[in-house]
């Protein structure tokens, strides 16, 4: 008859089965989800996207409803041109928000850890930097992403379901939006860290990055102003977000060019990775 | 008996200790802001790409200068005056000291007030060289400079008073003083913005998109404007003073509840 | 006049407990006085009423007789350093010392010559052109005592000012508060490591859960806890000798034998220690050597706090 | 368990560590020095964060130059000196989140994770967010989330910082069954001496950037055969204190414990003395060696 006095645990066999970039990515994550800020964005994005579908549905209605037809010529002259609407999904009133989330959200990514100094401690496991930046990135470019998505596939599957093929929502726009919500979620995800690894609190990124848009924005503005070349304002990585659904849909005549915009998005996503890359190196890490 | 600071001196102190801060990088980063509209206003000018200049000025000034640049610069700079020692828990290591606790929000106010406006003066004092009409300078380095005063002590007693102090700075600078446009006449009297154009006698800025629902701008004497301005900062600055002078500041850095 | 004077002083931070209405006095001289207790005692509450950054909730505190909240005159006399590793960012150490040694009240020639010499007091004459960033935590500890220092107060509070510090900065910061305690500077440490304390303080206040709980000399307050009896261990080659001769003490309360000596527990060590010394002096027992094991400062802390908690 | 072989580590041009040579054995390794001595940087690359610039040096087996390093992370166990904890989740999830990152699979790491936190006595304050609590408790939890994978070897880097005695007091117990349950090395950095004094087996002395002593804590004291501490009941007088001179040498005076080298070795002198001049002894205990000198004699300069 043996008292089982509380021990330590025997030592395990250790084999890691799975990337530590899944295992900080999941952590990071079920963070994020507790965040009280969610709900808000959450109902924010559910006011957008129902407006959003809620013209969707009365463009049909206008479309197949003879006695609204008066109506439907008057509607025509209304609304916009089709290239523009498909880009309008991704429109400047759903990206403000978006960039207000992910600059609270991603924001606090790596500043947090600088904050409460836990990076020490993770490169004391078998991670590496590549491990810690991918992980961080993985959140950072897939939330944006994930919040693009539904904005991109709800109304095109209302408006396949309610008119076919002829719909208001062209049926190859998710060809061209996804993509553009990719290269969004990359100008928003690498700015983000980058600002995140600069600052040392999550309240001083938002800072940094509320900061970093506003002077770009005005840097942009005024250099446009004084060219009279709106071309310019790709220094601004708003400005760079609501140009790409655009060019991707071929609205004719964006205010933005595709070649400023590709440009400004390579320096940009390059630019900001560099500069978290540098701030979380390893050997910096133990104090 | 053991020698006292006044005021005064007190003031000095600060001013001096600090001086070597504003060369450091807030410091470099507050004149940045304020030199780079201009500089790149002028390598324009100079290019001669810009058909108008005169115009160019004057937005540079109203809708560069007057609405942005310097809240800007009010909130960076306030959050290195006062609300820095709390933030770093250093304030408690000068409240043990004898000199009088009221002269510490002041004290390293004015330092980042006198850089700020150096810059200022020097760059609106250079703004003749894209076409600002000479004459009118003194008024808009005077409009400038007292719009900072004012603001600075507001964004410092915020600070001061409310956890989030800062962030409600910003919400009355960046929400409230652009909706002077919109504002009925009197209410106009409620922004910084009414009171600069007062003193630099120009025009709000008009945004496109609001200019539907736009009213009629009122305007305040000149000298009645320099008071008001002047006051609102001295009465914040004093508020502040109050403020740390009762303070129940312990150690933790945030004022202790109780 | 006292140092000191505190009289049914309390803080309570709204509906918290910082530290019970509490009465002491600390007169008038140099020493150095150990403020003990575990953490959330009431040590840095006291500290903080002390040196006039908190107002106490009820009562009185005076120091020189006068309130110290916001009294110039009271806070030209002392001298804090607080716990933890505070410091103005992006500044150099000896210009610090400078705008402090301005605030408390010095100028020109007397302010050189003090910042001077709080630098060499605490070693860092050489270093202190280093901005506090620069500096290792213990290179900013130090400064942070000299600027106490600066303006030779009357009263030097600190607060845990060993922590952070290696084993030989402890050590030269105890030998620097000896000194100043000597030149009639009356010195407030409070500390977790009671080795050190015990090494440097001849009075301790105990606090316990907001309470102070003791005030005194270790040996004094060791004699008043009759509730434990002193442990004491006697080490010699006849180790019967030795019990045969404590059995004869009327207030021995137990004993146990060890293979080459014997631990005691009496009551009244008073009269024990002075029986066993003639004893052993009169060549009636031989000794190797004389153990009291409780009566450090670390028993009489676990005592007080197990009593009482 | 260590072995260094001439290793040298550089940060940029400057050299942090220079020439080391030694082998530790298994057991609680007390790592003494000044700061700036080089400690931090031992333990980087100890952990394989940083790269030795010349020589050679292998930790458990493992050697320190190859990629090796990079899994033998998983077999070493960190305790930060600072507070290391992630403030918004509750302490078993961090501890199960860092036993994961460890390589331990989601199961296991969650089981391990209540188990060392009992172990650490967090009881169910595991399940609050740390932000509540105190410092005692966050020490535990670090030194939890430092065993959970049952590592071979453990830093400690400062782990009795800002505890109060009884604090302490636990903590170094805990620190002792690492060593006795988990069967782990310790490598315990602190700069209070008395906590290195009573749990280390071996001491390792670093002072700038170069190995002044290591070996095992009784092969580093010395025997001071005639000295004895002394204690007394009431504070001696300045007249009583120099009739001290008449039975020896008086070495120090640590706040009325005095250090007296006898001229004989018999404890039976003081008594006797005390008894003439009439004061009474407390304490007359044979004086041995204290940490503190071991490690002034190491780094051979004065300490005041």
């Amino acid at each position: 008859m043996p008292i089982y006095a509380p021990t330590l645990p025997p030592r395990p066999s250790i084999k890691p089965d799975k990337s530590p970039i899944l295992v900080m990515a999941r952590f990071d994550i079920v963070r994020i989800f507790r965040l009280k800020m969610g709900r808000f964005f959450g109902y924010v994005y559910f006011c957008v996207l129902l407006v959003k579908l809620v013209i969707i549905y009365v463009n049909y209605l206008l479309n197949t409803n003879p006695q609204l037809g008066q109506l439907k010529n008057f509607a025509d002259q209304v609304m916009p041109q089709p290239a523009i609407f498909q880009a309008s999904l991704l429109d400047s009133s759903m990206l403000f928000f978006l960039w207000l989330q992910v600059a609270l959200v991603n924001g606090a990514l790596i500043s947090r850890d600088t904050l409460y100094r836990i990076r020490p401690l993770v490169y004391s496991h078998p991670v590496s930097q590549k491990d810690y930046l991918s992980s961080k990135a993985l959140i950072a470019f897939g939330i944006p992403f994930c919040v693009q998505l539904p904005f991109i596939l709800l109304p095109w599957l209302i408006s396949i379901l309610v008119a076919g093929s002829s719909g208001p929502v062209w049926v190859t726009a998710p060809l061209l939006l996804i993509p553009a919500a990719i290269l969004n979620s990359t100008i928003m995800g690498s700015i983000t860290l980058g600002a995140s690894s600069l600052a040392g609190s999550p309240k001083a990124s938002l800072g940094w990055i509320i900061g970093l848009l506003l002077m770009s924005s005005a840097l942009g503005g005024i250099l446009s102003g004084v060219f009279e070349n709106f071309a310019w304002m790709a220094i601004s990585p708003i400005a760079l977000t609501e140009s790409w659904s655009k060019i991707l849909c071929g609205v004719e005549k964006t205010a933005i060019p595709f070649l400023p915009t590709a440009i400004a998005t390579g320096i940009h996503v390059c630019l900001w990775l560099y500069i978290a890359k540098r701030r979380t190196l390893p050997s910096e890490a133990v104090i | 008996m053991r020698n006292i600071p006044s005021f005064v001196e007190t003031i000095c102190i600060l001013f001096r200790g600090y001086l070597p801060r504003v060369f450091k990088a807030r410091g470099w980063v507050l004149a940045f802001i304020i030199m780079v509209p201009f500089v790149i206003v002028h390598i324009f000018v100079i290019l001669g790409v810009v058909p108008n200049p005169a115009r160019l000025a004057l937005e540079l000034y109203h809708n560069g200068y007057a609405s942005v640049v310097i809240p800007v610069i009010a909130l960076v700079s306030a959050s290195a005056c006062i609300s820095e020692d709390i933030e770093q828990r250093t304030l408690p290591l000068m409240l043990v000291r004898p000199a009088p606790a009221w002269a510490l929000p002041i004290g390293k106010g004015l330092l980042w007030f006198s850089w700020c406006s150096t810059w200022l003066l020097i760059v609106v004092t250079l703004m003749q060289l894209v076409g600002m009409e000479v004459t009118t300078i003194p008024r808009k380095i005077i409009a400038l400079v007292f719009t900072l005063w004012a603001q600075l002590g507001l964004v410092s007693l915020l600070g001061l008073i409310f956890k989030r102090g800062i962030l409600w700075a910003g919400i009355v600078l960046f929400l409230w003083d652009p909706l002077v446009t919109l504002l009925p006449g009197t209410m106009q009297r409620l922004t910084f913005s009414h009171y600069l154009q007062s003193l630099a006698g120009g025009q709000y800025s008009i945004n496109n998109m609001n200019s539907l629902l736009a009213q009629a701008q009122i305007s305040t004497p000149f000298w009645l404007a320099a008071t008001v301005l002047i006051a609102v900062g001295a009465l914040a600055w004093a508020l502040c003073g109050i403020k740390v002078m009762n303070m129940q500041i312990g150690l933790s850095g945030r004022e202790s509840e109780g | 006049m006292s140092v000191i004077t505190l009289e049914r002083a309390s803080l309570r931070y709204g509906h918290i407990l910082g530290l019970s209405p509490t009465t002491f006095e600390i007169k008038e001289g140099g020493g150095i006085t150990g403020l003990l207790g575990p953490n959330g005692a009431g040590k840095s509450t006291l500290i903080q009423m002390i040196s006039g950054l908190l107002r106490p909730s009820s009562g009185q505190v005076l120091l020189f007789d006068e309130p110290p909240f916001r009294n110039p005159n009271v806070l030209a006399r002392i001298g804090l350093v607080p716990e933890g590793d505070r410091f103005p960012v992006g500044f150099r150490a000896d210009r610090w010392l400078r705008m402090m040694g301005g605030l408390s009240g010095l100028k020109g020639i007397a302010l050189s010559a003090s910042v001077d010499s709080a630098l060499e007091i605490v070693g860092m004459t050489t270093r202190s052109h280093l901005t506090f960033s620069a500096m290792s935590k213990g290179m900013r500890q130090r400064i942070r005592l000299a600027q106490a220092l600066l303006h030779s107060p009357d009263l030097l509070i600190l607060d845990e000012p060993f922590n952070g510090l290696d084993s030989e900065a402890r050590t030269a910061l105890m030998y620097m508060l000896r000194n100043l305690a000597k030149e009639n500077v009356r010195v407030l440490v409070s500390s977790h490591i009671l080795g050190e304390v015990a090494l440097l303080t001849d009075q301790i206040l105990l606090f316990f859960r907001g309470r102070l709980l003791a005030e005194g000399s270790v040996i004094e307050i060791r004699e008043l806890m009759d509730r434990h009896p002193v442990e004491l261990r006697l080490e010699a080659d006849d180790s019967k000798a030795v019990a045969q001769w404590a059995v004869d003490y009327p207030d021995l309360v137990a004993i146990k034998m060890e293979t080459n000596g014997a631990v005691l527990s009496v009551k009244n060590p008073r009269d024990f220690f002075q029986k066993l010394q003639s004893a052993v002096a009169s060549g009636q027992l031989s000794i190797k050597s004389l153990d009291p094991l409780d009566m450090n400062l670390e028993a009489v802390f676990q005592y007080l706090t197990e009593d009482h908690g | 368990m260590i072995s260094f072989h001439n290793l040298e580590v550089r940060y940029g041009a400057t050299v942090a560590l220079s020439g080391l040579n030694l082998s530790l054995e298994e057991g609680i390794i007390g790592l003494l020095g000044p700061n700036g001595s080089g400690k931090s940087t031992l333990i980087k690359t100890l952990m394989g964060l940083l790269k030795p610039y010349r020589g050679s040096g292998s930790v458990l087996g493992t050697p320190l130059e190859d990629d090796a390093s990079f899994s033998l992370r998983s077999s070493i166990g960190y305790m930060p000196e600072y507070d290391a904890l992630i403030e918004d989740v509750s302490a078993y999830e961090q501890v199960a989140f860092w036993g994961e990152l460890s390589g331990l699979n989601r199961e296991q790491a969650r089981d391990r994770s209540h188990e060392v936190l009992f172990f650490a006595g967090i009881d169910e304050a595991r399940y609050r967010n740390v932000s509540g609590y105190s410092t005692g408790m966050r020490q535990r939890v670090k030194l939890a989330q430092a065993i959970v994978h049952s590592p071979k070897l453990v830093f400690l880097d400062e782990p009795t910082n800002g505890l109060d005695p009884m604090g302490r007091r636990k903590m170094l117990e805990l620190v002792k069954k690492v060593r006795d349950e988990l069967g782990a090395s310790v490598i315990l950095a602190s700069h209070l001496l008395e906590d290195v004094d009573r749990v280390s087996d071996q001491l390792l002395i670093l002072d700038k950037g170069e190995v002044k002593a290591h070996g095992s804590m009784s092969s580093l004291r010395q025997v001071l055969s005639r000295c004895f501490e002394l204690r007394f009941l009431e504070p001696l007088t300045p007249e009583q204190e120099a009739r001290i001179a008449e039975i020896g040498t008086l070495r120090d005076n640590m706040n009325g414990m005095y250090d007296v080298e006898l001229k004989e070795a018999d404890a039976g002198i003081p008594f006797k003395w005390a008894e003439s001049i009439g004061v009474v002894l407390v304490q007359v205990t044979p004086r041995h060696d204290r940490l503190d000198e071991i490690l002034i004699r190491a780094i051979s300069r004065p300490l005041n």
